[in-house]
């Protein structure tokens, strides 16, 4: 007994020594030091202007490089304003607690919050009834009240951009999707990307796999894999890790990122990304909450042409030919000219969803559960 | 250390109480290291959480709303585990139960509360209950292990939830999100007065003092209680013990089904997915810390939630990562098992001679 | 007393001058908490000698084995080997000093084979040959003269083939001090005679033995010299030629005059309350007999003969074919369909701490197991006249100690057996099944248990089922001996011839 | 046929074998006598730790031994809490859990997207040339082929050496082998450190070889589904590969019927290896199995003295 005791001394002193190591390898992310140590202190030393705070919920913890991370990207450069301070919430599950932490927020006298996941709508919207004063930006739901805003990015236009670099880069004229869940916002983006490689390439058909996860990186790599198997020669995901890329680059095949650049994880197979920028806009908001622009009750579905979407810079292996192309289509965008879903546009079976001549209004957009001609998959 | 152990003569009659509380404080030691290993100020780092959790009214209310599902769960899988009987499947249930209640939601979305709670607290009962009388009847008839077989019920029954939500139970008017019509107001547990907590709350006090009563003042609590020591004891005292594993099982998933009645209900207002967040397993951490018992269940539910609250102002004060609330109670549950050596044992100088 | 023959080959064998003792215990200690185990005990132990050490249960055999056997270190004293002091810090230890030790309740793993246990830890080498393995020790079994086959898995084995197992892991340690706690317990007489003649063998060939026992006869019977243990103290020490009668031997072990017979009074019979019609099944067969109001039956045998099954069909805990059982004058399944909590059957088990009470429950709780029904009123139970009977039932048999609120586990072996007795007998049963209801108890708690029994037969029938051929003899009107699942004769206790009889039943001999 | 074949079955070696490392570590702990029901929280832990030390020195070698040690690591906690403590076991597994995959996504932040030296498949000489079998099992990485031979280690050990013996005494009756001069409190200790260093080398695996970039829940319940597996394979090692290929390729097969384009609904299919996971226990029941669960599974040794 008494040898055990020493033994588990001698592991206990071990463990914690490996976690103070482990508290020392932080190095790789240098922007942790940076960040706000405590919301008060931000304050005092802002004192001079008006100071905005922000508040932000995520549902995924931040540093796991995917959606959250993107938002969380937005909030640092909000930080950066000098009339602004920020603090977050990660990880917040999307029933109750959201609501509850949404509440303490606004109780802590947040001037602006940001709940940036679908499953925050409801929550949103009771605690906005409660703090009229406090204003809401709620991401990617359809309800909006007077203080609340519901706002969201067309990142299907990125997605049309990256299915023609896509279509144009297929030998097998097998594009893989690995996407989380049927939702229309995922269904949209593999229409917009299966009619842009469409575009470029009549013969292209895109296949799906759902997870029926978010974050699982290991599934995610079966499932790239399972497409790779297929015949796939590219891969694009609607998933928060980059495993899916990697698996391509492993594969020796293409991939297409989502969120953010991800171009680092498989620098032989990146060759583009769909990405997020909320930054601009989310500063400006801020800015509109500071000198009291700000406005309720909006829908809000931000462009390319507002900087909120993008897509990552080509990869090297993309030849100058369908960088132009993709760039005159992007050039177009930017214009405010949505040419995504442009009829005539059919569905699997070959009914026409989209006439001729017509554009799919936001709200076929909203609403879309169904997939285009060319896509391999079920939406169920 | 010319130390030995003991058996104790006598159980030490305030032993949990104090092996809880030197666990509660060694891991708070353990946490305040962790923040210090992250370069924050460990006592402000545990003064926040103190605040967090207990610090004030909303803090409170935030937890007693949080404990409740994890309160109802917790019972079922006390009286399950008193049995020896290991359900670890309160969080399928609990998504069952969630799916049973919607569904009388759904189906008479034009009754009066009056009678429409009543129906859906039935029918969360009996499918949160069969959900767990599958594992009760697949161990009493083929040996199937149930820590296995809830286990893996646990997976069926989320990806039953998503299917339903994704698919039959849409709401049309949702663009497409997998989610349920909100339901009426009928389907929807009234708050208190002017606060965030509802009636759930009343309705666990009555579950809880119930089932306290039950275990100690029925026979088939006392049956229940005696047959913890095996199915043989139980044949010998005549206890009809697979009737009882069954009665017991579902009894225990009605319990979680009912915390997903709740939860859906009161809180959600609809199905959706987003409903499971693990009160299943949290229950099993708070059934064990109360020992099982009913009373105890009600404070140590309060308590992780107050812990999870709590974090939440770590979270938004500190930038703490989340997790940290995970590691506390992995933690808590690690010393306080480890520390119930000492309710049976002691350690004593030795004897030199 | 029934007469066993033992006899032995040479029967004085004198001690010669100047030997040196392999074991000495001197003044060693033990201490379990308050209690006092082992009191300053010195005891010697000399080589080519059978020493019998007699004493009650709790009187401190075992611990006195487990510090031999360096399960745990004494508190105080030495223990020499060949005059050295030794410290065992386990039982490795004690093996390497040559010390091996026969428990009570056999070590050996079920689902391993006969070869693998002998050489648990004595393997030699770190990897393994079983083809090798089984050649040792069938080499090793024969040469001992010793039927056991090296491939079997123990759980195919009888009681008497594992103690086989169990010596020859001793003799293949080349231990010279071999110990046997209450060995022939699971023996039948002829596989005991056959054990004691080994047991000679080996104390010729210079082998100390150390037999535990608490069997007056067997102990005079084996025994070369005797130890009586008691309170943890040793009582006295003597030559068996220098025993003069077994009472006194009995007496000096429990400390004060015993009866070892207990003055049965006729009861009056009544009708039936157990009738058994041709069961077969369950690893019986044919199985008849009766039992009625005002009779004690006894079923003797050696364990693992279908006793566990008759009793097992018979209290319910498990089926047995239909028409075979008829309790109260009622086929089995409607008797178990109307069956009170009380005035009815009650089953005393073997098994006191693990089926008869709840372990870590009150006395409350613990009278409550059976006789709920009595208490209840509707779904609910009424606690406080739970608890007033159990005040008056520990004060009627004296359980100690004397709270309520006292657990199972905190019970004495003999305190616990009364607390059930005691409960079982509140039920005020028609039919008692009492399975080894004084195995583990001392003389005076026996003595109880036993008056409890006779007395209760103006009430009930009891079924006793034994492996105490004295138990059975003394409180028994018919004894039926069983083998192998049937029951080979049934004979009445007042028949002089009857205890002669039984051995040779026991071993399956039929004349 | 075949070309839809063969890579399933290659991805079925994939996917299987952190489940098979996994699961022997836990048939390890169980054959002590001990169950471990933290599988999912060693394998996190002992992911990070693999790919942190991959990181730092540089050598995925070395990596993949310290995956091991930290699994030995935090099972040994879950031994001190059983063994010596005499917690009960479920629980003290289900806490490992909770506070290995707390852990994990702790100190694990910093890491996220980073990538480490690891593990690449190579075709394996010579045997990858068999036809079908060579595409199946032999072009894979390091450590799957590692992988093959650990089941005939465990074999080995617990039929051919005298410590595997014990080790099986001590998991079905400590008091026997503690008369026949074993140390059953050691051999406990012995069986959950092995363990749970095989079980922490299956983490490794997920964040050297199937993955080669750090991220937080690598390990998406493949611990709990381990847990299975060893009832399912009765505590023998072969039964151990076939159940964990059943499941990895259970796993692929769906993912690769959805890539084929079914239009079968997806959460439907994903219940397929779960369920089945059920069915085969149950079948395994039906036809009247024994099942060798060692005999003093889930139950600790109490003090002497």
């Amino acid at each position: 007994m008494k040898k055990l005791f020493k033994l588990f001394t001698v592991l206990a002193a071990s463990m914690v020594l490996m976690l103070s190591l482990f508290a020392c390898g932080e190095a790789p992310q240098e922007e942790k030091s940076e960040e706000p140590a405590k919301v008060e202190e931000a304050v005092a030393s802002k004192e001079e202007a008006k100071i905005v705070k922000a508040g932000f919920v995520y549902v995924s913890p931040v540093g796991d490089a995917g959606y959250s991370y993107a938002h969380d990207l937005g909030r640092k450069s909000v930080d950066a304003l000098d009339f602004a301070t920020t603090a977050f919430v990660e990880s917040v599950p999307e029933g109750a607690d959201s609501e509850r932490v949404i509440r303490n927020m606004a109780r802590k006298g947040f001037d602006v919050i940001f709940t940036t996941s679908f499953g925050y709508m409801d929550p949103t919207m009771k605690v906005a009834k409660e703090f009229p004063d406090t204003k809401f930006m709620h991401c990617s739901g359809f309800k909006k009240s007077t203080n609340v805003t519901n706002y969201f990015g067309r990142i299907y236009q990125s997605r049309y951009l990256t299915g023609m670099v896509a279509g144009a880069m297929t030998k097998s004229n097998k594009l893989g999707y690995v996407a989380a869940f049927p939702i229309p916002e995922v269904i949209r983006g593999i229409n917009a990307f299966t009619v842009g490689a469409r575009q470029v390439n009549p013969d292209a058909e895109v296949r799906v796999v759902w997870t029926k996860t978010w974050y699982d990186p290991a599934l995610e790599k079966d499932a790239a894999k399972s497409l790779l198997d297929a015949g796939c020669d590219i891969i694009a995901q609607h998933q928060d890790s980059p495993a899916p890329q990697e698996a391509a680059q492993e594969a020796g095949a293409y991939s297409i990122g989502y969120n953010s650049d991800m171009s680092s994880f498989a620098p032989k197979a990146h060759l583009t990304s769909a990405i997020w920028n909320w930054g601009p806009m989310y500063a400006k908001i801020v800015g509109q909450v500071r000198d009291g622009s700000w406005q309720g009750d909006q829908a809000v579905w931000w462009s390319m042409q507002d900087g909120v979407v993008d897509i990552a810079p080509m990869g090297p292996m993309v030849p100058e030919d369908v960088k132009i192309i993709v760039e005159s289509a992007k050039a177009d965008l930017m214009k405010g000219n949505d040419i995504c879903f442009v009829g005539p546009i059919k569905d699997q079976d070959g009914n026409i969803k989209i006439a001729e001549g017509e554009k799919a209004t936001d709200a076929q957009l909203h609403d879309m559960m169904w997939f285009v001609e060319g896509v391999v998959g079920t939406v169920k | 250390m010319p130390l030995k152990i003991r058996k104790r003569d006598d159980p030490w009659k305030w032993g949990a109480l104090v092996v809880f509380l030197g666990a509660l404080l060694f891991s708070l030691a353990i946490s305040g290291l962790l923040l210090a290993g992250q370069g924050k100020d460990a006592l402000e780092g545990l003064y926040v959480l103190w605040q967090g959790s207990f610090g004030n009214l909303w803090a409170l209310e935030g937890a007693l709303l949080k404990a409740i599902p994890l309160f109802l769960c917790s019972l079922g899988v006390a009286i399950a585990f008193r049995m020896q009987i290991w359900n670890i499947g309160a969080e399928g249930q609990f998504a069952l139960g969630a799916i049973g209640a919607t569904w009388m939601a759904l189906l008479f979305p034009d009754l009066p509360g009056i009678i429409l709670l009543p129906l859906m607290f039935v029918m969360a009962f009996l499918f949160g209950g069969f959900w767990a009388f599958i594992p009760a009847f697949l161990k009493l008839k083929l040996r199937v292990n149930e820590i296995i077989s809830t286990l893996m019920l646990n997976y069926i029954a989320i990806l039953l939830l998503d299917f339903l939500v994704f698919g039959v139970w849409k709401d049309p008017a949702s663009f497409g999100f997998p989610m349920t019509p909100e339901f009426t107001s009928g389907a929807v547990i009234p708050h208190i007065g002017e606060s965030r907590v509802h009636w759930g709350i009343l309705f666990c006090t009555v579950v809880g003092i119930g089932l306290w009563a039950f275990m100690r003042y029925t026979r088939l609590g006392f049956e229940l209680q005696a047959s913890g020591q095996g199915s043989r004891v139980a044949k010998y005292a005549k206890i009809r013990y697979g009737m009882l594993v069954m009665l017991v099982m579902t009894l225990s998933g009605g319990f979680a089904g009912w915390a997903g009645c709740v939860e859906t209900s009161a809180v959600l207002n609809r199905l959706q997915p987003s409903l499971m967040v693990g009160y299943g397993y949290t229950a099993i951490v708070v059934a064990w810390l109360a020992r099982l018992e009913p009373l105890n269940i009600a404070f140590a539910s309060f308590l992780l939630a107050a812990l999870r609250v709590g974090v939440e102002n770590l979270q938004l004060e500190l930038q703490i990562p989340a997790s940290f609330g995970v590691i506390m109670e992995g933690m808590i549950l690690l010393t306080v098992l480890a520390g119930q050596f000492f309710l049976t044992y002691k350690l004593e100088r030795k004897h030199r001679s | 007393m029934p007469e066993l023959k033992f006899v032995r080959p040479i029967h004085i064998r004198p001690l010669p001058e100047g030997t040196q003792p392999v074991v000495s215990l001197k003044n060693v200690t033990k201490r379990f908490g308050k209690i006092i185990a082992n009191d300053s005990i010195t005891l010697d132990i000399y080589p080519g000698r059978i020493k019998a050490l007699l004493g009650e249960n709790g009187a401190g055999k075992s611990t006195m084995m487990s510090l031999l056997a360096g399960r745990y270190p004494p508190d105080e004293g030495v223990i020499e080997i060949d005059g050295n002091p030794m410290k065992f810090s386990s039982s490795k230890d004690a093996i390497t000093a040559g010390i091996g030790m026969v428990y009570q309740h056999f070590m050996l793993v079920d689902s391993m084979t006969v070869a693998e246990n002998v050489l648990l830890g004595q393997e030699g080498s770190f990897f393994i040959n079983p083809k090798e393995m089984m050649k040792r020790v069938g080499d090793l079994a024969e040469t001992y003269g010793l039927d056991i086959d090296p491939a079997a898995h123990i759980s195919d084995l009888s009681m008497g083939e594992r103690q086989l197992v169990e010596i020859l892991k001793l003799l293949y340690r080349e231990s010279r001090i071999l110990i046997f706690d209450e060995p022939t317990a699971v023996l039948t007489p002829e596989e005991t005679s056959k054990l004691f003649e080994a047991l000679w063998r080996m104390s010729e060939q210079g082998k100390s033995i150390i037999f535990i026992s608490h069997k007056l006869e067997e102990v005079i019977a084996l025994a070369d010299e005797i130890a009586i243990l008691r309170h943890g103290k040793i009582e006295g020490e003597f030559d068996t030629n220098a025993i003069e009668s077994k009472s006194d031997l009995a007496s000096r072990m429990v400390g004060k005059e015993v009866l070892l017979e207990v003055n049965r009074e006729p009861a009056q019979i009544c009708e039936p309350v157990l009738e058994i019609r041709h069961l077969t099944g369950l690893g019986l067969t044919d199985i008849n007999f009766r039992v009625r109001k005002g009779e004690v039956v006894a079923i003797v045998g050696v364990a693992g003969n279908g006793q566990k099954a008759l009793i097992e069909a018979v209290t319910g805990l498990c089926k047995p074919p239909v028409d075979t059982v008829f309790i109260m004058q009622k086929p089995w399944r409607k008797f178990f369909a109307e069956s009170t909590w009380n005035r009815s059957m009650c089953y005393i088990p073997e098994d006191r701490m693990g089926l008869a009470t709840l372990r870590n429950q009150n006395m409350v709780d613990n009278l409550l197991l059976t006789t709920r029904k009595g208490f209840s009123k509707g779904p609910w139970l009424n606690k406080k006249r739970a608890e007033k009977d159990t005040l008056a039932l520990i004060k009627k048999y004296d359980i100690r100690p004397g709270r309520i609120h006292a657990l199972a586990w905190q019970l004495s072996g003999g305190n616990l057996q009364k607390a059930v007795l005691a409960r079982e007998l509140y039920r005020e049963p028609r039919l008692i099944i009492a399975e080894q209801p004084t195995q583990g108890l001392d003389v005076s708690a026996t003595e109880e248990v036993w008056s409890r029994l006779l007395e209760a037969r103006g009430m009930a029938g009891i079924l006793l089922v034994t492996g105490d051929l004295n138990e059975a003899l003394q409180l028994a009107d018919h004894i039926a001996v069983m083998y192998r699942g049937r029951i080979l004769g049934m004979l009445p206790t007042s028949d002089k011839e009857t205890p002669g009889k039984i051995g040779p039943l026991m071993a399956g001999v039929i004349d | 046929m075949w070309e839809f074949l063969i890579p399933l079955f290659a991805a079925t070696v994939q996917s299987g074998t952190p489940i098979l490392y996994a699961t022997l570590g836990e048939m390890m702990t169980e054959k002590g006598g001990v169950l471990n029901l933290g599988v999912e929280g060693i394998m996190s832990i002992s992911a990070l730790a693999a790919f942190w030390v991959s990181l730092v020195t540089g050598s995925p070698w070395l990596g993949f031994l310290a995956g091991g040690l930290g699994g030995m690591a935090l099972s040994s906690l879950h031994g001190f809490v059983c063994i010596s403590c005499l917690g009960n076991q479920v629980v003290s597994g289900l806490a490992l859990t909770i506070l290995g995959v707390g852990l994990t996504h702790f100190l694990g932040v910093s890491y996220v997207g980073l990538s480490a030296p690891g593990f690449f498949p190579f075709d394996f000489p010579l045997l990858s040339q068999i036809p079908v079998i060579g595409d199946i099992f032999f072009k894979h990485n390091m450590l799957v082929y590692i992988s093959f031979v650990i089941p005939v280690l465990f074999w080995f050990f617990f039929k051919r050496t005298s410590l595997g013996m014990h080790v099986t005494a001590t998991g079905e009756m400590p008091a026997a082998a503690a008369a026949a001069g074993l140390k059953p409190i050691a051999l406990r200790y012995f069986a959950v450190t092995v363990g749970g260093f095989l079980i922490g080398l299956g983490g490794a695996y997920l964040s050297l070889a199937y993955m080669h970039l750090w991220s937080n829940g690598i390990s998406g319940g493949r611990g709990w589904i381990a847990v299975a597996l060893v009832i399912f394979a009765f505590w023998r090692p072969g039964r151990a590969v076939a159940g964990a290929y059943l499941f990895g390729g259970v796993m692929a097969f769906q993912l690769r019927l959805q890539a084929m384009g079914t239009n079968f609904p997806s959460s439907l299919l994903l219940m397929l290896p779960y369920l089945l996971t059920i069915l085969a226990l149950i079948l395994s029941a039906w036809r009247g199995k024994r099942i060798d669960a060692p005999a003093a599974l889930g139950t600790n040794i109490e003090p002497e003295g």
